[in-house]
């Protein structure tokens, strides 16, 4: 039966092999996520322009821009959503992300967070992070899957972290605005993700809650990489070492907060633009 | 040739007295007693008694006879239920005026159910054309001359022929003169002498002749025997080489034809689909009623032409705006009734719209019972435009093929010329800022309803002059409409278009090969198949908006 | 607590309505004073635009003889129900009638595929069904009688007429894609090709349903007639294929003097829905037209217009059928004492009935009809002339002899033979359900 | 167990349960152990009648989990419920043997007909009951897996997919309608005598046949029930909610919908295959779009997303069918398109909605 089913639906083979032909992630020899030269358009509108990006392993990176600058385009690039024109995106040293579709993405370990909060509504918020937990994910596995002890205590520990412990068995129909960035932050967590991608975390979120979530990306990093894009840039001061400024689907300038803010030329997009 | 003189000459005679008498229409007539005779055997005699009074009508000269004829063959000739009085009618709408056929007295007007008609087969039919076109050879209308010339060409005996010859050098109408030149070559291709023959077939080659092609195919048969039919290789030879010249005529004017099909068949898809791609395409209603809103178009047809009987073409042309008017009413009706509470839910609009369209069927099958009902062609849309014996386009599909593109060319100019259109246009791509902005969004969704609705309205007067006009009219194009919107794309109006006269152009090739059923399988499989490739049709909508 | 309250709350709502129903189903006590006859014909969906007419045809003929005293002194009580043209739904509404209702006879059906879903469950119950449509033949049922026409009972006449009458040399056999053109163009290519007619003279096509893109076939039928030897075609297309159809002959100039064109599925009432002036000249071949001039079918027309209140509507062949069915079925019912299936279709056999167009019609031992066949012409008014008729009766064949599989077939409900599927060569009765 | 505690979650849907477990076992029971003439014998007519129902139930349930969980809008669903029909019906030709009206030993009576010498090869095994019955879950399990496989893939969705549904089956109309095509053309394949020996017309075997439509629904409920509530019936829904979200989870939505596809379309197929036994024939009509329309309807009606809702849907629109046919057969289609409006106007929860909200006015 199982054997039947695998060739059947024998969608991950494809999906693995070109993993392991592409070796394991190598960050040996740098970044363990570039995008060279990447162009991207629409209609004739350049979202991106020959921009390229390194994130260091274990960094947390945050990106600003005006918007229509091309952050939401640039994620939708690195996760498979959209495919460039031109450039090359490569996660660690061989695994090259444009041969690759969303699904297969995330499996090797980008996760990504919305700019709008999107979760199930109609499953509870546990089912919530059941979905997003790292496990087989294809059909047959996942129609016979049971929770192991360890998983479970992974969840919960997951649903104490986010704070949505008590909301465990309610649908996530019912949470607000920010329980619902909280809920999906906590699927992120559960995809164990090598690099996070993390599209304005804090929109619609108490200054108490803003706190507990720097405090959380902070403590993120190192073990995992991370690209934060947000225009809160109190916020963005308060996590960020090094800032990358987008500009017209290109890279204006990247430094340290204090650079960036006093780099002229960003002073002309943001006020002058 | 080989008919004695003296006969010719006595047909010819005949005939001219004929004319003769036909100009010499005041002239006080005795009417002969065979005449009369004739004319009474007609009125009551059976079918084959009848044939013989045609073919003694017509030996017998009398100034009434092309009158009569005339009459007969329009089925004008009645006799009167009272006093068994054979008359010509001419319909006065509310029945008939009639005169004395036999005096050419008029005698007033008479109802309908007053007189019975003489009836006629078809062989009476062929045979009153043939004797009315020898007496028309000498119409003043060319046109006429041309029907008598190709009348008579169908059964030229040598009577015929010496008529026409006598004609040919009179004639001054070109095509007329055309038409008894190829009358006459081909009856040259069986002259005892090779040139003459060798002359005509050469002649006859640049003609497009249905007649030709059938003379020479015969030429170069064998018989059964396996003998050719004709001995004379150089004839043969020659009549080959003829063949070959014009079969590949014959090849451009089919392919000419076929697209021209495809074309038509495209303009019906198109203009059944138009409606919908407005409803569906931009409000994104699934309107299962869209297929009863032409329904309802085609029965406005079908009611004008009853309040009008006498006016068959204004009749046609009035039931465009209103059945615009009607559908247009009806589908605003259903809007502001049920669909404006079901905007968000666009699946939910199918169920709704599905009982809408039971509901719609179901009352014009109680209102104008189940039956089809018969909606008359007026003269300008029937026939066709005969280019030549081997292309002529169907003037119905002509000008639904007009008719669609300025549908669709005027709907174009709505939708970015006009307030209503910006307003359309501006509530599609976002109802929420639309609202914000003081469109009043719930006007301009009843009225773009009513335009989608108006134009299926219009759209089903097209379809009342080539299919029934029945309840099941609506069923029957519904699938087809979905399939040409979404193979072109939803939301873009330009991709209905395009989609419609693909798709149709498609059938119309395949057809030949595949036969009509396959053909339409074929067509499915290859929207299934290109959906695939494109899944969002021809022309999608693009940018973010199309992601959501 | 609360849990058994809406339980029991949702039980009763919910199984209320399944109880009416398992009630509805059982039959109703009923009363004996009448007799009951099922009308099962579509009132709804494609086949409502033929079908409704013959259901209006059913109680203006119940309502007839109501007024002549009933039969067996009882009252005759029609029950019509709509079985929607759907084919699965007509063998549950005829169940519904013989179960249910328990009536005495059926009349209704009209496609094939109806008459086919409906005979297993009239044979099990053993029921009675009149069949009033012109129909492809090869089948006799014990429980059916068939009062349409038998192929040979309208197609090999009417080629029998255009090959002598009109000299047609070049066939053209048009129908829509189902049994019936089927097995007639079986037929008659079979009876050309007795006829010695060459294989290249017979053009043979097929369309699906309400086909309504006629250009290509049209072009194609104006190419094949154009050899200049007379062709003509039979044409066997089906319902609403055929306003297209004649729309698109009309067009592209091909007129009954050139190429004529003979319909099988083709009366008056499909006429009405069409404009006829294009169509003068086609004809059609049946065994009824309602401008034949007799004083019993002046008096049916009559009682027609009477009954449906509107002095234009037409009446048919299978009008006709049905008429001479259900009054064969009162013969029948008043020779045998009762309305008792086998009694009555013992007493059917041999029963006669006046055409309307003259003569008497019989019923076969092969459940088939004697009738006239009758060839027409179309009129501007949407009449027929008739041009050509039967000089006698013909008897209807259940199993054609121009078919070599069914040729030693034959059907004969009396002893000893009493079978719907004889083979006289091997003597055997087969394909029965009994 | 698990599974009637999974089930019992939701009191109408205990009800419904219980009313599907009561006609499956009782009416058969009955018809088995009590004489024709006693007043708990069920008529042919009854049992006939409702044993369609269940398999309508069956085709609706299927319905609903493609549409109601996993947002796929099938428009050609009830091509799947014909392909399994067909294969049943091919069987059951192939048991009429020597029987047919010409008496052929091999060949139906319409290849006769039509002057077929040999059995095409697509008939070939059908007389085998097992084979059949494969076929009966293959060929619309392989026809759904190539068309959702080309078209999950290509990420075909919304009305795109709806009306692409609706294309395939109308293709299989066109085709099945042809005779060449050796299924009997437009009289499908009908005049079908015995079903593994025993007579189709007796009464044993339609009892028989009713009790395994009823008992093939309840188990495809409760199959249906479980899979819905193990983690593939969550990333399904999750799907039908935010189809893109959950590709970034790592799951191939493709390979869900196709699963969930394939697996509903063979549910179909079983539904088909009782129904022909059941009705006495089957024939391209089953094709038309219509007809896959109105499975839609029935599941609106009922409440999509329920499983049970299909249930009462496909059972009460049927219902209502039968009854207004033969009640009001001049003007049940005004009844009928009246009930689908409202039904959509004020139930956009369909009857189980409805249900569950005077539950909740109970509780309160």
């Amino acid at each position: 039966m199982k054997t039947f089913a695998e060739n059947l639906f024998g969608e991950d083979d494809k999906l693995k092999s070109s993993v392991l032909a592409d070796g394991e992630l190598d960050t040996r020899h740098g970044p363990i996520l570039y995008m060279e030269d990447v162009s991207v358009s629409f209609d004739g509108f350049k979202a991106l322009n020959k921009l390229s990006l390194y994130i260091d392993a274990g960094e947390l990176r945050c990106v600003i821009g005006p918007n229509g600058a091309g952050k939401t385009t640039m994620m939708d690039v690195i996760t498979g959503k959209t495919r460039p024109d031109v450039g090359s995106v490569f996660f660690g040293q061989t695994i090259d992300l444009l041969k690759m579709d969303e699904p297969a993405i995330a499996q090797v370990g980008i996760g990504r967070k919305f700019q709008k909060p999107s979760v199930f509504d109609a499953l509870t918020v546990f089912e919530n992070l059941e979905l997003a937990l790292k496990a087989d994910k294809r059909t047959w596995q996942t129609l016979f899957f049971r929770l192991s002890g360890e998983q479970r205590d992974r969840i919960g520990a997951v649903l104490e972290t986010v704070g949505l412990s008590a909301f465990a068995k309610e649908r996530a129909g019912i949470l607000s605005h920010g329980q619902k960035q909280w809920l999906e932050i906590g699927m992120l967590l559960m995809q164990e993700p090598k690099v996070m991608l993390v599209d304005e975390p804090i929109a619609g979120m108490t200054h108490q809650e803003i706190e507990r979530t720097a405090e959380l990306l902070l403590s993120l990093q190192g073990e995992r990489s991370l690209v934060v894009v947000e225009h809160d840039m109190e916020f963005v001061r308060s996590i960020a070492k090094k800032v990358t400024v987008l500009h017209e689907g290109t890279v204006l300038t990247e430094g340290t907060m204090d650079e960036v803010q006093n780099d002229p030329r960003v002073i002309q997009v943001y006020l002058g633009g | 040739m080989n008919i004695p003189p003296l006969t010719r000459f006595h047909h010819v005679l005949a005939v001219l007295m004929l004319v003769f008498s036909l100009a010499a229409h005041s002239d006080p007539i005795t009417a002969s007693q065979p005449w009369l005779d004739a004319l009474n055997s007609l009125k009551q005699g059976s079918m084959p008694e009848r044939e013989q009074a045609i073919m003694q009508l017509a030996e017998i000269k009398d100034a009434h006879n092309l009158a009569i004829l005339q009459a007969l063959l329009d089925g004008r000739l009645f006799t009167t239920k009272t006093d068994t009085k054979l008359v010509i009618g001419i319909d006065n709408h509310q029945g008939f005026d009639i005169s004395d056929a036999v005096s050419g007295a008029a005698l007033g007007a008479v109802d309908h159910d007053a007189l019975s008609k003489i009836n006629l087969t078809n062989k009476m039919r062929g045979t009153l054309r043939k004797i009315i076109g020898e007496l028309e050879l000498s119409a003043d209308d060319p046109a006429v001359r041309l029907a008598a010339v190709k009348a008579m060409a169908k059964e030229a005996d040598d009577r015929v022929l010496d008529l026409l010859r006598g004609r040919a050098d009179k004639e001054a109408d070109p095509a007329v003169k055309e038409a008894i030149k190829v009358t006459l070559l081909l009856q040259d291709m069986d002259s005892p002498d090779k040139a003459t023959r060798i002359m005509a077939i050469e002649a006859l080659k640049a003609k497009n002749s249905q007649e030709v092609v059938n003379r020479l195919n015969a030429m170069v048969e064998k018989d059964e025997s396996g003998e050719f039919v004709e001995p004379d290789e150089d004839i043969r030879n020659l009549a080959k080489a003829a063949l070959i010249n014009i079969n590949n005529r014959l090849q451009l004017y089919s392919s000419v034809e076929t697209v021209f099909f495809g074309l038509s068949l495209g303009a019906v898809l198109v203009l059944s689909a138009i409606g919908l791609a407005i409803t569906f395409g931009v409000m994104g209603v699934i309107n299962m009623a869209h297929g009863e809103l032409m329904m309802l178009g085609a029965y406005t047809t079908y009611v004008m032409q009853q309040l009008m009987p006498n006016h068959l073409g204004i009749s046609v042309l009035l039931a465009i705006p209103a059945a615009f008017v009607i559908s247009a009413l009806v589908g605003i009706a259903i809007e502001r009734g049920i669909i404006r509470f079901l905007y968000g839910r666009p699946l939910e609009t199918l169920l709704a719209t599905f009982g809408v369209s039971l509901i719609l069927q179901q009352s014009v099958r109680s209102i104008f019972s189940p039956l089809n009902r018969s909606v008359a062609t007026p003269e300008w849309m029937s026939g066709s435009w005969q280019i030549n014996d081997f292309l002529s386009l169907t003037w119905n599909r002509f000008y639904i093929l007009v008719f669609c593109l300025l549908v669709f060319v005027l709907l174009l100019q709505i939708l970015k010329r006009t307030r209503l259109g910006l307003e359309v246009r501006a509530v599609a791509q976002n109802r929420k800022m639309a609202k914000a902005m003081g469109i009043p969004t719930a006007r301009v969704d009843a009225m773009t309803f009513g335009l989608g609705s108006g134009i299926a309205g219009v759209a089903g007067v097209a379809l009342s002059q080539i299919t029934n006009v029945g309840p099941n009219l609506g069923q029957a194009y519904i699938v087809d409409s979905f399939m040409v919107v979404v193979f072109g794309g939803v939301g873009n109006l330009l991709g209905t278009l395009v989609a419609g006269f693909s798709l149709g152009i498609a059938n119309k090739f395949l057809e030949p090969f595949a036969g009509a059923v396959l053909a339409k399988i074929l067509v499915l499989v290859f929207i299934i198949l290109f959906i695939q490739k494109r899944p969002r049709g021809l022309f999608p909508q693009k940018g973010r908006a199309a992601d959501s | 607590m609360f849990n058994t309250i809406a339980n029991k709350f949702a039980k009763k709502r919910l199984l209320a309505p399944i109880a009416a129903a398992a009630i509805g189903f059982f039959p109703a006590a009923h009363a004996e004073d009448t007799i009951k006859v099922g009308v099962l014909h579509s009132l709804s969906g494609t086949m409502a635009i033929s079908e409704t007419t013959l259901k209006d045809t059913m109680l203006m003929l119940i309502d007839e003889q109501n007024k002549k005293g009933g039969l067996l002194g009882k009252k005759l009580e029609a029950v019509v129900v709509d079985p929607a043209s759907n084919w699965p739904l007509f063998a549950e509404k005829a169940r519904e009638l013989l179960t249910k209702d328990k009536v005495a006879a059926i009349f209704g059906c009209w496609t094939s595929v109806s008459r086919k879903s409906v005979l297993p469950v009239i044979e099990e119950l053993n029921g009675i069904l009149f069949y009033p449509v012109q129909y492809e033949g090869e089948e006799s049922s014990k429980n059916v009688f068939y009062t349409g026409a038998a192929p040979n009972q309208q197609a090999i006449p009417a080629v029998d007429y255009l090959m002598n009458d009109l000299g047609v040399k070049r066939w053209v056999l048009a129908g829509t894609d189902y049994v019936y053109p089927r097995t007639t163009n079986k037929i008659l290519e079979a009876y050309l090709k007795s006829k010695k007619v060459a294989k290249k003279d017979i053009m043979i096509n097929y369309t699906p349903f309400g086909h309504s893109d006629w250009q290509s076939i049209v072009a194609d039928i104006k190419k094949f007639g154009s050899t200049g030897k007379k062709t003509a075609v039979v044409s066997t297309i089906n319902g609403d294929a055929n306003v297209p159809f004649y729309k698109e002959l009309g067009n592209q100039g091909v007129s009954a003097e050139n190429i004529p064109v003979v319909a099988f599925s083709v009366g008056e009432e499909e006429l009405s829905g069409i404009d006829t002036k294009p169509l003068v000249g086609h004809l059609a071949a049946w065994n009824y037209f309602m401008s034949v001039d007799t004083t019993k079918n002046a008096g049916f027309i009559k009682q027609w217009h009477e009954y449906i209140k509107n002095p234009k509507r037409v009446t048919n062949d299978p009008m006709e059928a049905h008429y001479i069915g259900f009054s064969m079925w009162v013969k029948a019912v008043e020779k045998a004492g009762t309305t008792d299936p086998d009694a009555v279709q013992k007493a059917i056999i041999g029963v006669e009935s006046p055409n309307l167009t003259g003569g008497m019609a019989k019923m076969l031992p092969n459940h088939h009809i004697s009738k006239p066949v009758l060839i027409g012409e179309i009129q501007d008014d949407g009449q027929f002339v008739t041009v050509w008729q039967t000089n006698k009766l013909i008897d209807g064949d259940a199993w054609s002899d121009y078919l070599p599989e069914s040729k030693p077939i034959i059907a004969d409900w009396t002893p000893p033979i009493n079978c719907g599927n004889y083979n006289t060569k091997t003597k055997k009765c087969s394909g029965q359900n009994y | 167990m698990k599974l009637l505690t999974l089930a019992s979650q939701d009191k109408t849907c205990t009800t419904v349960l219980m009313a599907l477990a009561a006609v499956t076992f009782i009416i058969p029971l009955c018809n088995l152990l009590t004489p024709a003439d006693s007043p708990l014998h069920f008529s042919a007519y009854t049992v006939s009648l409702i044993g369609k129902y269940l398999t309508f139930a069956l085709l609706g349930m299927s319905l609903d989990l493609v549409w109601g969980y996993c947002g796929i809008l099938a428009l050609g669903h009830g091509a799947f419920f014909a392909l399994g029909g067909y294969a049943m019906g091919m069987y059951l030709m192939r048991q009429i043997g020597t029987r047919g009206v010409y008496g052929d030993p091999l060949l139906p009576d319409f290849m006769v007909f039509l002057n077929w010498k040999e059995l095409p090869w697509y008939w070939l095994g059908f007389d085998h009951f097992g084979f059949a019955l494969l076929m009966v879950l293959l060929a619309p399990g392989i026809l759904a897996f190539v068309f959702g496989w080309l078209a999950f893939r290509s990420r075909v969705t919304g009305v795109y997919l709806s009306i692409i549904t609706q294309a395939l089956t109308y293709a299989l109309l066109l085709a099945f309608f042809r005779n060449e095509m050796g299924f009997g053309g437009n009289n499908g394949l009908t005049d079908f005598k015995d079903i593994l020996g025993f007579n189709i017309q007796s009464e044993a075997v339609r009892s028989v046949l009713l009790f395994l439509s009823g008992f093939s629904l309840i188990g495809a409920f409760l199959l249906c029930r479980w899979i819905v509530n193990t983690k593939l019936g969550r990333v399904v829904t999750a799907i039908r909610d935010q189809e893109s979200r959950v590709r970034f989870l790592g799951y191939r939505v493709e390979m869900f919908k196709l699963w969930i596809f394939v697996f509903a379309a063979m549910l179909a197929g079983v539904a088909g295959a009782l129904y022909v036994p059941q009705v006495g024939i089957i024939n391209p009509s089953e094709f038309t779009p219509l007809n896959s329309l109105e499975i839609v309807v029935w599941v609106a009606m009922g409440g999509r997303g329920t499983l049970y809702g299909a249930i009462i849907g496909a059972v009460v629109v049927n219902y209502g069918k039968t009854v207004l046919t033969g009640l009001m057969p001049e003007i049940w289609l005004f009844t009928l398109g009246a009930v689908f409006i409202v039904i959509t106007l004020l139930l956009p929860d369909g009857i189980v909605g409805l249900l569950r909200r005077k539950l909740q006015e109970q509780h309160a």
